[in-house]
């Protein structure tokens, strides 16, 4: 037992990591703080990925004349892709976030769903639906 | 001994010549003669290309078209044998009747939309005949569902919120119950079969258990609503709001009698008598059969409103071929088919008188058609015919129906079935005869009297349009009730093992 | 550099990346160009799609001529390098989707020119490209990681062709599909970090070479319930579906359709291609009982999609629930796991991307002419606009499952396989579901026919003249009603495809 | 990793993902995850993920934090949150009619299912460790397999010393295109999103 | 004692006096009593014990490449750092904060 | 020849980071040079003067150690107070005139009095004017001095 | 800002600065940490700053909105082209190797050289390549997102 | 040896965290995530050592310029309410 937590407590420290940041992902009600925990879920998977990386006595991935072991290269790569994600989703929803703010006044999604359902099923505004026909 | 087959694209061609006809009406909108003439001249080329074929059936061949494989096991495939002849020699030769019977009547009425009326009757003829010569359980089923969504149109021809609800009550009973039981009914059968190919003698002997294929059985007679047992029998009834041509159609020749027609289809090519037989529960469809019978014809009493009246007469007439078919006897068989036929001219005939009586009158209860057969006399004699063949008193076709079904109890040594039908011939004495007799004895309501006095157009005369299809099937009822053998011959061929 | 004749071997040996690059190419040039004229944006992507198009069905034909086409990006040997792997499988959908978006990009010149604000038309083309080539990309990748850049690459293009919608739920659609396709996309990341961990590959053939002796442990267990359940939110089975009605409600109509007809469809693709090709048909059928928890889910979607669908006034939302209850029918067919059934589940991929792109089409035609989505408003609208309405009779029936559409061929597969694998308590679940589709699309068809002109259509102008939509769009939405028909008489032909896959993905 | 700096640096996250996540206010949250971020890239350093780190470094301290503040500045600073009565006002004040009289509740539906789901998931994603390799097990299949053949062969066959970018522009070249892509669609979104119309 | 054990004697000392500066930094952050008094130990103390560790580095290392790359950090620090410090110095002062006063409450 | 000028100094900062000596680095290292003169050369020296600003470069050298001499002294007298257990500070703000005219110039105070004993610019004004936080009163005696102001004058020059 | 005399004027002294290291960056990608990625950010970065520093303004004079729309594409159509060029060569996409053409056949000292040339090239354009689509996609969410010109 | 400069330094990091998280104002937090980015700096320069790869001078040297600009642009944010 104790030799299972030796070896994998720092699996579950990412866990808990990600746990922290998928909750707040999901039962927060402001827009943002989804978004903050979208990143901090994400980074627990890449400190995942990463930690794979890591080999006893390895050093940087980088060849130099001292020789190995070198650590595993391609998880690094992996991840490079999984930040560049994490980044461009991040840089869509605060977009989409700015929208959403001009158009409800507010980024509380639980205020949205009450400012929504005042809405009705409206139609979609067609410009030129009265011009053409 | 081997059906003689030879291949050919004449059922086909029967079906193209509703189905170019249905273009032709639509492009013709405009001109309505021209639309009409080509409606009764698709109906005519229809049932010469299906008069044609007769001789050749009746000598013990069939006529085969394949047209193609959708997936392997679902072929789209005709076939013309003797059972599939019955259906559509009837339904051909009454489509003629009708078109001119609709064109009075669309015209007397002044309906609205009668291009898409007469493209929608077209397209549901062509299902039709597709039903009579379908080759397999698929095609049939593909055909089937045709004439739901065909005749849909034509049920809620009025648009007015009752002609919709009777509308989709229609299309919730035929469509459900056929999605849902038939369509899974044929799963089965093909799982089972591995294939759906109509045969003699049926395809599912020694292909599964008792449970399945009684399971099978059952969901097949679900799942055919068109033939209207209880108790999915409600649509009938709800479909009365369609104009009455489209009744006669639904009730005498397309609709109920495609249901009907499937059930005979499935007792005969997809189980076949044996198999049924030896399953045993053909017994216990026959009695709950009789409960409809009886049932329908008690409701049928209670009814003031003809159409309604004949509904549920409807019902109960197509539970006799039913039962005809499930009793297996050899004479009951023989009923069963030959019954498509008597209650097809006989039904159509009532429809007719009916529908003449409203175009004229604008009358639809039997409470008001006191002394209304001397107003109309040609149209209440062909009543009266009529009703003498569904009540199945000699000379008319009826007669030889219920002598057959009779001779099947016997056979059957059933004698319980016997009294129900000699209990429903009862029954339909009671409600058919008062009519007749209200027509030709009964007094005039007083307003018609006073009405008729006051302004002289509004003078009851029959229309000449109208009163020669009802007066020529009532006398094909006699015909075929004098001379049977025409059709016997052809449930014989049927029945040949 | 010389363009001999090598250049033109080279250049057809390596369709299966062209097929990918050539709309990215586009969706690179899009902005750019579109600086000439505004509708340069359209052409180029009309073009793009045609020839990915044309590409794809190449590709089919090579992989049913002479089987799976392996193609190695780099030159690089698959367990290091990327590589793509178009077999009967995966080459059968790809050609469905390059199909699909083709007619929809055909369509869809209008309806975007009157829905998207004019200098944004070139960047909603890029993103609209981007989005195809993703889902193109994410159906012949034969490496696992590259999979999920592919998602990203649609899932980001997806947020953003979705915000464009008017209405400001637009916006919190898209937001909550971000937050919910995110969430699937990290699961299905952190499902491959695990398979990594156990076997040291993320190439898909690799892995199926490597799993089957460590299938007990714990971790190869995880991985799998880590992609199926981000797959199932991207795929949007039942109880993960909250984020689609919204989507398909509020997106442009174009993106309605597009996103219908191919995107839940792809992942659902990936779900079988992960459950038997990364992973064996025994381990879902024996070593994890997956098999029989995607049946309940898959039943439980098709019933409620199809019953949530019938209260609906919204014309799309009607039709977006129905897709939910259309995804179960796929991913039924694969549960059951055998090869009729299974072919049931991929031409249902071809014939839902058919029959629910053309609706979303219709759709799309009928906002564009009157602005309309309630279904209350089209009463009447049978008779002004009569191409798209027929169309519509024919997706509907379709939808329903009438055996001279398409629909009817995918319930027969997935039907007699249920009933062939003893399943035959199955049957009824597809038949009420029907009988429900029936229903709700029902209720349309009558009330577009059946009903005089509602209010709404009263207050436009000219009621005497049939009004029908621009030219493209009625046209190319007829075709798709008439593939409807089409491969609901002629099906052999793709059944026969979808057979060979599914002979394929169980190892057969 | 079971030394005491790993532990602390383990323990310097959790702290700042805890803050960042239940703090009211949003700037000071980003601001508290841009030391998460930092620290972050720490531990990378710390993995040997030298260019991991330096992605953490340039991204996650830099450009995230100002797209939030970017973000923040366009819409609200403050998180709307239950309070009990008698506490202070909310900073931001509500103006949608709609919003007078709404109330959030103390416990949501949503916030109790997501710590179920949430839990679940871990000890489901726990479990999923119990079979893995122990940390830096140099037999584990991650880096006896293809890690191996881009250590041996990397150099020798792309020529570049650096084996992260021999992976990332040569072996997996691909995916890194899909990479640029992924950001290319990010900044098409962001046009499509936020882009004014020009004035004419 | 050679040459190399004198430097790393060196480079210790300015280790420790580095890691000093910075401990005192942190606790000058926590300990003082408002905003302008903590930007004195966050800008000065903290780039002074940053600047001592890099150069104790540096006399680690000798003179490469990896030096100069330390020289221009340790430059740049004190370049860059005292802006930041100047600049939330602003930002506060903008934003009105007044300072603390001897007597009032810590805040 | 500001672009001229920085494209020396970018060169040498590139050659100093990489020391790399291949033809690729080279021909890298200059066109990047080039690149970010073209883009940014009037960034490094916005005053179109440079040979003030080279002057101006060389006399901050000399200015230099002064200045790191008095940041530790600025750092003994931060930690005396620091770690004191009573906190022996008065912070208070004063207010400071000088004569300096150029950005440079004010830039240099500025950040020389954030890194000085006990004094943090808070505002450096276009006119020459600081506002500045001390946390005592010692080190603000220091700087109303005028020590700094003098030295830093001196390295701006009579010339703007 | 007119008053941050300081702010402004330190900023002009870094970025110059900031953007060769990003420059640096991305040529040692292959030898060092970073490459185009990183690179890339850092130059976007440093945009960024001017553009805090000065002004969205001042900002789209530097960089256009026009230059960065173009450079967005730009950056991904040099990546993908060079994959596409060694298609046209003859080769697998992305094979670089490929690109030495003619020179690269044979077995000669002189081909592998070409080979390692034409390697070498290929991975440093495609870093160009990600570097710019980086730093012009950064700079472009960040003028898109920090833009209040339409806010109330 | 570094490795204990850097876990005095990760401490000390941890004492500026509790400001951080504490405040009271945004001003302070910021001070005190400028004073955990320069132990960020020390602590990668240091995880070089005591690799013995002095790879990571690029990331440090990246981390100070990256964090003035973080630092720059909360300022404008202050003031302004804005960033453009
Ligand atoms: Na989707
Ligand atoms: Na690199």
């Amino acid at each position: 037992m104790i030799e299972i937590i030796l070896g994998k407590y720092n699996y579950w420290i990412y866990i808990a990591l990600m746990m922290i940041g998928f909750y707040a992902m999901i039962a927060k009600e402001n827009l943002v703080k989804k978004i903050l925990g979208m990143n901090i879920f994400q980074t627990g998977v890449i400190l995942l990925y990463v930690s794979i990386s890591k080999v006893s006595g390895g050093t940087v991935p980088i060849i130099w004349d001292k020789g190995g072991p070198y650590d595993n290269p391609l998880p690094h790569v992996l991840m490079l892709t999984a930040i560049v994600v994490s980044v461009s989703t991040t840089a869509v929803a605060l977009a989409l976030i700015v929208r959403i703010y001009k158009s409800y006044g507010t980024i509380e999604d639980d205020q949205i769903v009450v400012i929504n359902s005042h809405d009705g099923d409206k139609e979609i505004p067609s410009e030129k639906a009265s011009t053409i026909i | 001994m081997e059906l003689e087959a030879i291949q050919s694209f004449r059922p086909l061609y029967a079906m193209l010549a509703s189905a170019i006809g249905v273009l032709l009406i639509g492009l013709s909108w405009e001109k309505p003669n021209l639309r009409e003439f080509w409606t009764i001249l698709a109906a005519v080329i229809k049932f010469g290309l299906v008069v044609s074929m007769i001789p050749f059936v009746l000598a013990g061949g069939v006529y085969e078209c394949s047209l193609f494989t959708v997936v392997p096991g679902l072929d789209i495939a005709f076939r013309v044998d003797a059972l599939g002849m019955v259906f559509a020699i009837i339904a051909s030769l009454l489509w003629i009747v009708t078109s001119f019977y609709s064109i009075g009547y669309m015209r007397a009425c002044n309906e609205k939309n009668q291009t898409r009326y007469f493209m929608c009757f077209a397209i549901t003829m062509t299902a039709t005949i597709g039903v009579a010569f379908s080759a397999n359980m698929f095609t049939l089923f593909l055909c089937y569902e045709a004439i739901t969504l065909a005749t849909f149109p034509l049920v809620g021809h009025k648009m007015t919120a009752v002609a919709r609800r009777g509308a989709r009550i229609y299309m919730v009973y035929l469509l459900g119950t056929s999605l849902a039981f038939q369509l899974f009914a044929i799963f089965l059968t093909y799982n089972a079969a591995g294939t759906l190919d109509f045969a003699q003698g049926g395809i599912l002997t020694g292909t599964g258990s008792t449970a399945l294929l009684t399971i099978i059985f059952i969901l097949f007679m679900a799942g055919i609503t068109k033939a209207g047992m209880m108790p999915f029998h409600n649509w009938l009834p709800a479909a009365m709001v369609a104009p009455t041509p489209v009744s006669a159609l639904l009730h005498a020749v397309a609709v109920v009698k495609a249901g009907v027609f499937t059930v005979l289809r499935v007792v005969f090519h997809i189980f076949g008598p044996g198999l049924l037989d030896s399953l045993g529960i053909s017994f216990f469809a026959a009695y709950f059969i009789c409960f409809t019978i009886v049932m329908a014809s008690v409701i049928a009493l209670t009814k003031d409103n003809l159409k309604a009246r004949l509904a549920y007469s409807t019902v109960s007439q197509l539970a006799y071929i039913v039962l005809g078919a499930v009793m297996l006897s050899p004479s009951s068989m023989l009923a069963a088919i030959i019954h498509i036929a008597n209650h097809a001219f006989s039904k159509i005939t009532l429809f007719f008188c009916a529908g003449h009586i409203y175009a004229v009158t604008h009358k639809t209860k039997i409470s008001e058609l006191g002394g209304i057969g001397k107003k109309m006399p040609w149209t209440m004699v062909a009543f009266f015919i009529a009703s003498l063949s569904m009540i199945g008193v000699p000379p008319v076709a009826g007669f030889v129906t219920k002598w057959y079904l009779a001779v099947g109890t016997v056979e059957a040594e059933n004698p319980i079935i016997l009294i129900v039908i000699l209990v429903s011939t009862m029954l339909n004495a009671a409600y058919f005869l008062p009519i007749s007799y209200k027509a030709f004895f009964g007094k005039e309501s007083p307003e018609d009297a006073g009405s008729q006095q006051g302004s002289g157009h509004h003078k009851v005369r029959e229309l000449p349009m109208m009163t020669i299809p009802l007066v020529f099937t009532a006398i094909v009822s006699v015909f075929i009730g004098i001379y049977p053998d025409f059709f016997i011959s052809l449930a014989q061929e049927v029945l040949r093992p | 550099m010389s363009f001999g004749p090598t250049t033109f071997i080279s250049a057809a040996g390596s369709t299966p990346v062209l097929v990918i690059v050539i709309p990215l190419l586009a969706a690179m040039l899009a902005p750019i160009v579109s600086r000439i004229h505004r509708s340069v944006g359209w052409y180029l992507a009309t073009t793009a799609t045609f020839i990915a198009f044309l590409l794809s069905l190449s590709l089919l034909y090579t992989v049913i001529d002479g089987g799976t086409v392996s193609y190695r990006m780099g030159s690089w040997a698959p367990p290091m390098g990327i590589e793509y792997v178009v077999s009967y499988f995966n080459g059968f959908v790809l050609a469905v989707i390059a199909f699909i978006s083709f007619i929809i990009t055909l369509y869809g010149k209008k309806s975007v020119e009157q829905e998207i604000p004019e200098q944004k038309i070139p960047f909603f083309y890029s993103a609209y490209l981007l989005f195809i080539a993703g889902i193109m990309g994410i159906v012949i990748t034969g490496d696992i990681f590259n999979l999920y850049v592919f998602v990203e690459i649609t899932a980001l293009s997806g947020y953003a062709l979705i915000a464009m919608g008017k209405d400001r739920k637009a916006l919190m659609a898209s937001y909550n599909y971000l937050i919910l396709g995110t969430i699937g996309a990290t699961f299905l990341v952190l499902g491959i970090g695990y398979l990594y961990i156990a076997t040291g590959t993320l190439n898909m053939n690799d892995l199926m070479q490597r799993l089957p002796e460590i299938y007990d442990s714990t971790t190869v267990i995880t991985a799998f319930a880590f992609i199926m359940v981000g797959l199932c939110l991207k795929l949007a089975l039942f109880p993960l579906h909250i984020w689609l009605p919204n989507v398909y409600t509020y997106s442009p109509s174009i993106v309605s359709a597009l996103m219908a007809a191919t995107s839940t469809k792809v992942m659902a693709f990936v779900l079988l291609r992960i459950m038997f090709t990364v992973f064996t048909p025994e381990f879902v059928l024996e070593v994890v009982p997956v098999t029989k928890i995607l049946i309940v889910m898959s039943c439980v979607a098709i019933i409620m999609g199809s019953l949530i669908a019938l209260g609906q006034t919204n014309i799309k939302r009607m039709l977006a629930y129905s897709s939910i209850g259309q995804i179960g029918y796929i991913t039924l067919g694969a549960a059951i796991a055998t090869e009729t059934a299974m072919t049931g589940s991929l031409i249902h991929i071809l014939n839902h991307a058919l029959m629910k792109g053309m609706l979303f089409m219709v759709v799309g035609a009928v906002v564009y002419k009157t602005g309309i989505v309630n279904i209350k408003d089209m009463e009447g609208l049978g008779k002004r606009m009569p191409w798209t309405m027929a169309a519509f009779t024919i997706g509907a029936m379709s939808m329903i499952g009438f055996p001279f559409t398409v629909g009817f061929i995918s319930k027969w597969y997935l039907a007699t396989g249920a009933i062939g694998a003893g399943m035959w308590y199955l049957v009824p679940v597809l038949l009420v579901s029907s009988i429900m589709t029936a229903f709700y699309f029902w209720r349309v068809v009558e009330s577009v026919y059946f009903k005089g002109r509602s209010a709404r259509i009263d207050t436009l102008k000219s009621p005497h003249h049939s009004d029908e939509a621009p030219f493209g769009m009625v046209v190319t939405t007829l075709f798709l009603a008439g593939l409807c028909i089409y491969f609901g008489l002629w099906a052999s032909g793709p059944v026969e495809v979808a057979k060979n896959a599914a002979a394929f993905l169980l190892g057969s | 990793m079971i030394e005491l700096l790993d532990i602390l640096l383990l323990l310097f996250l959790v702290i700042c993902a805890v803050a960042a996540i239940s703090m009211r206010d949003l700037l000071s949250s980003t601001i508290v995850l841009g030391s998460y971020s930092l620290f972050m890239a720490v531990v990378w350093t710390r993995l040997n993920a030298v260019d991991v780190a330096f992605t953490e470094a340039s991204v996650g301290a830099g450009i995230t934090t100002m797209l939030m503040l970017a973000a923040l500045s366009r819409t609200k600073r403050f998180e709307f949150l239950y309070r009990k009565k008698g506490q202070q006002e909310d900073p931001n004040k509500e103006t949608n009619p709609l919003l007078k009289n709404w109330k959030r509740k103390r416990f949501s539906v949503t916030k109790v299912s997501g710590l179920i789901v949430v839990l679940l998931t871990g000890a489901i994603l726990i479990y999923g460790t119990m079979d893995m390799p122990d940390f830096g097990d140099p037999n584990s299949p991650s880096y006896t397999h293809v890690a191996t053949m881009y250590i041996e062969r990397g150099q020798p066959e792309v020529n570049v010393p650096n084996l992260v970018t021999a992976v990332l522009a040569s072996y997996r070249g691909y995916d890194t295109l899909g990479e640029t892509i992924v950001i290319f669609t990010a900044g098409i979104g962001v046009i499509l999103m936020l882009r004014k119309r020009k004035k004419t | 004692m050679d040459h190399s054990s004198i430097a790393i004697i060196i480079v210790g000392i300015l280790l420790f006096l580095g890691c000093f500066l910075i401990f005192v930094a942190s606790v000058g952050i926590v300990r003082f009593p408002d905003f302008y008094s903590r930007l004195h130990p966050a800008g000065k103390t903290d780039s002074m014990g940053q600047a001592m560790i890099l150069v104790s580095l540096m006399i680690y290392e000798g003179f490469t490449l990896a030096t100069i790359k330390l020289i221009i950090i340790v430059l740049f620090i004190f370049i860059v750092n005292p802006t930041a410090t100047h600049a939330l110095a602003n930002a506060a002062h903008a934003g009105g904060v007044v300072p603390w006063r001897k007597g009032e409450k810590k805040r | 020849m500001s672009f001229i000028l920085t494209s020396i100094v970018m060169f040498v900062f590139w050659m100093l980071i990489s020391g790399e000596t291949g033809v690729i680095f080279i021909i890298s290292a200059i066109v990047a040079s080039l690149f970010v003169s073209f883009i940014s050369h009037d960034l490094l020296f916005p005053n179109k003067n440079t040979t003030l600003s080279l002057k101006r470069l060389l006399r901050l050298l000399k200015y230099s150690p002064w200045l790191v001499w008095q940041i530790v002294l600025a750092n003994l007298d931060l930690i005396y107070r620091t770690l004191h257990p009573s906190l022996p500070i008065e912070p208070h703000m004063i207010e400071i005139e000088t004569d300096l005219k150029s950005d440079t110039g004010i830039t240099i105070l500025a950040n020389s009095i954030t890194l000085t004993p006990g004094t943090v610019t808070v505002q450096a004004r276009k006119d020459g004017s600081f506002l500045v936080h001390a946390i005592a009163h010692g080190p603000a005696n220091g700087l109303l001095k005028g020590t700094m102001q003098a030295k830093i004058k001196a390295i701006e020059g009579d010339e703007a | 800002m007119s008053e941050h005399i300081v702010i402004k004027r330190v900023s002009n002294f870094i970025i110059p600065f900031i953007q060769l290291f990003s420059l640096y960056v991305i040529a040692h990608g292959d030898i060092s940490p970073g490459g185009g990625f990183q690179g890339g950010v850092i130059f976007g970065a440093s945009i960024i700053l001017y553009v805090i520093a000065f002004g969205m303004k001042d900002g789209r004079t530097r960089i256009s909105e026009i230059l960065t729309d173009f450079m967005n594409s730009i950056g991904v159509l040099l990546f993908a082209g060079i994959g596409l060029a060694c298609v046209i060569m003859g080769g697998a996409y992305l094979e670089y190797t490929k690109l030495a053409g003619s020179a690269g056949e044979g077995h000669g000292s002189h081909a592998e050289h070409a080979l390692h040339l034409a390697g070498h090239l290929g991975i440093y354009g495609i870093e160009i390549g990600i570097g710019i689509v980086v730093a012009s996609v950064m700079i472009t969410i960040f003028f898109e997102t920090a833009n209040t010109q339409d806010d109330d | 040896m570094f490795y204990w400069a850097a876990i005095i330094i990760i401490l000390c990091a941890m004492l500026v965290l509790y400001r951080a998280i504490k405040g009271p104002i945004i001003c302070d937090r910021v001070l005190a995530i400028n004073a955990i980015g320069t132990k960020a700096v020390i602590l990668i320069a240091l995880s070089g050592y005591i690799f013995e790869r002095p790879h990571f001078l690029d990331i440090a040297l990246t981390y100070a310029l990256i964090n003035f600009i973080a630092t720059i642009a909360f300022q404008k944010y202050r003031e302004m309410g804005r960033l453009d």
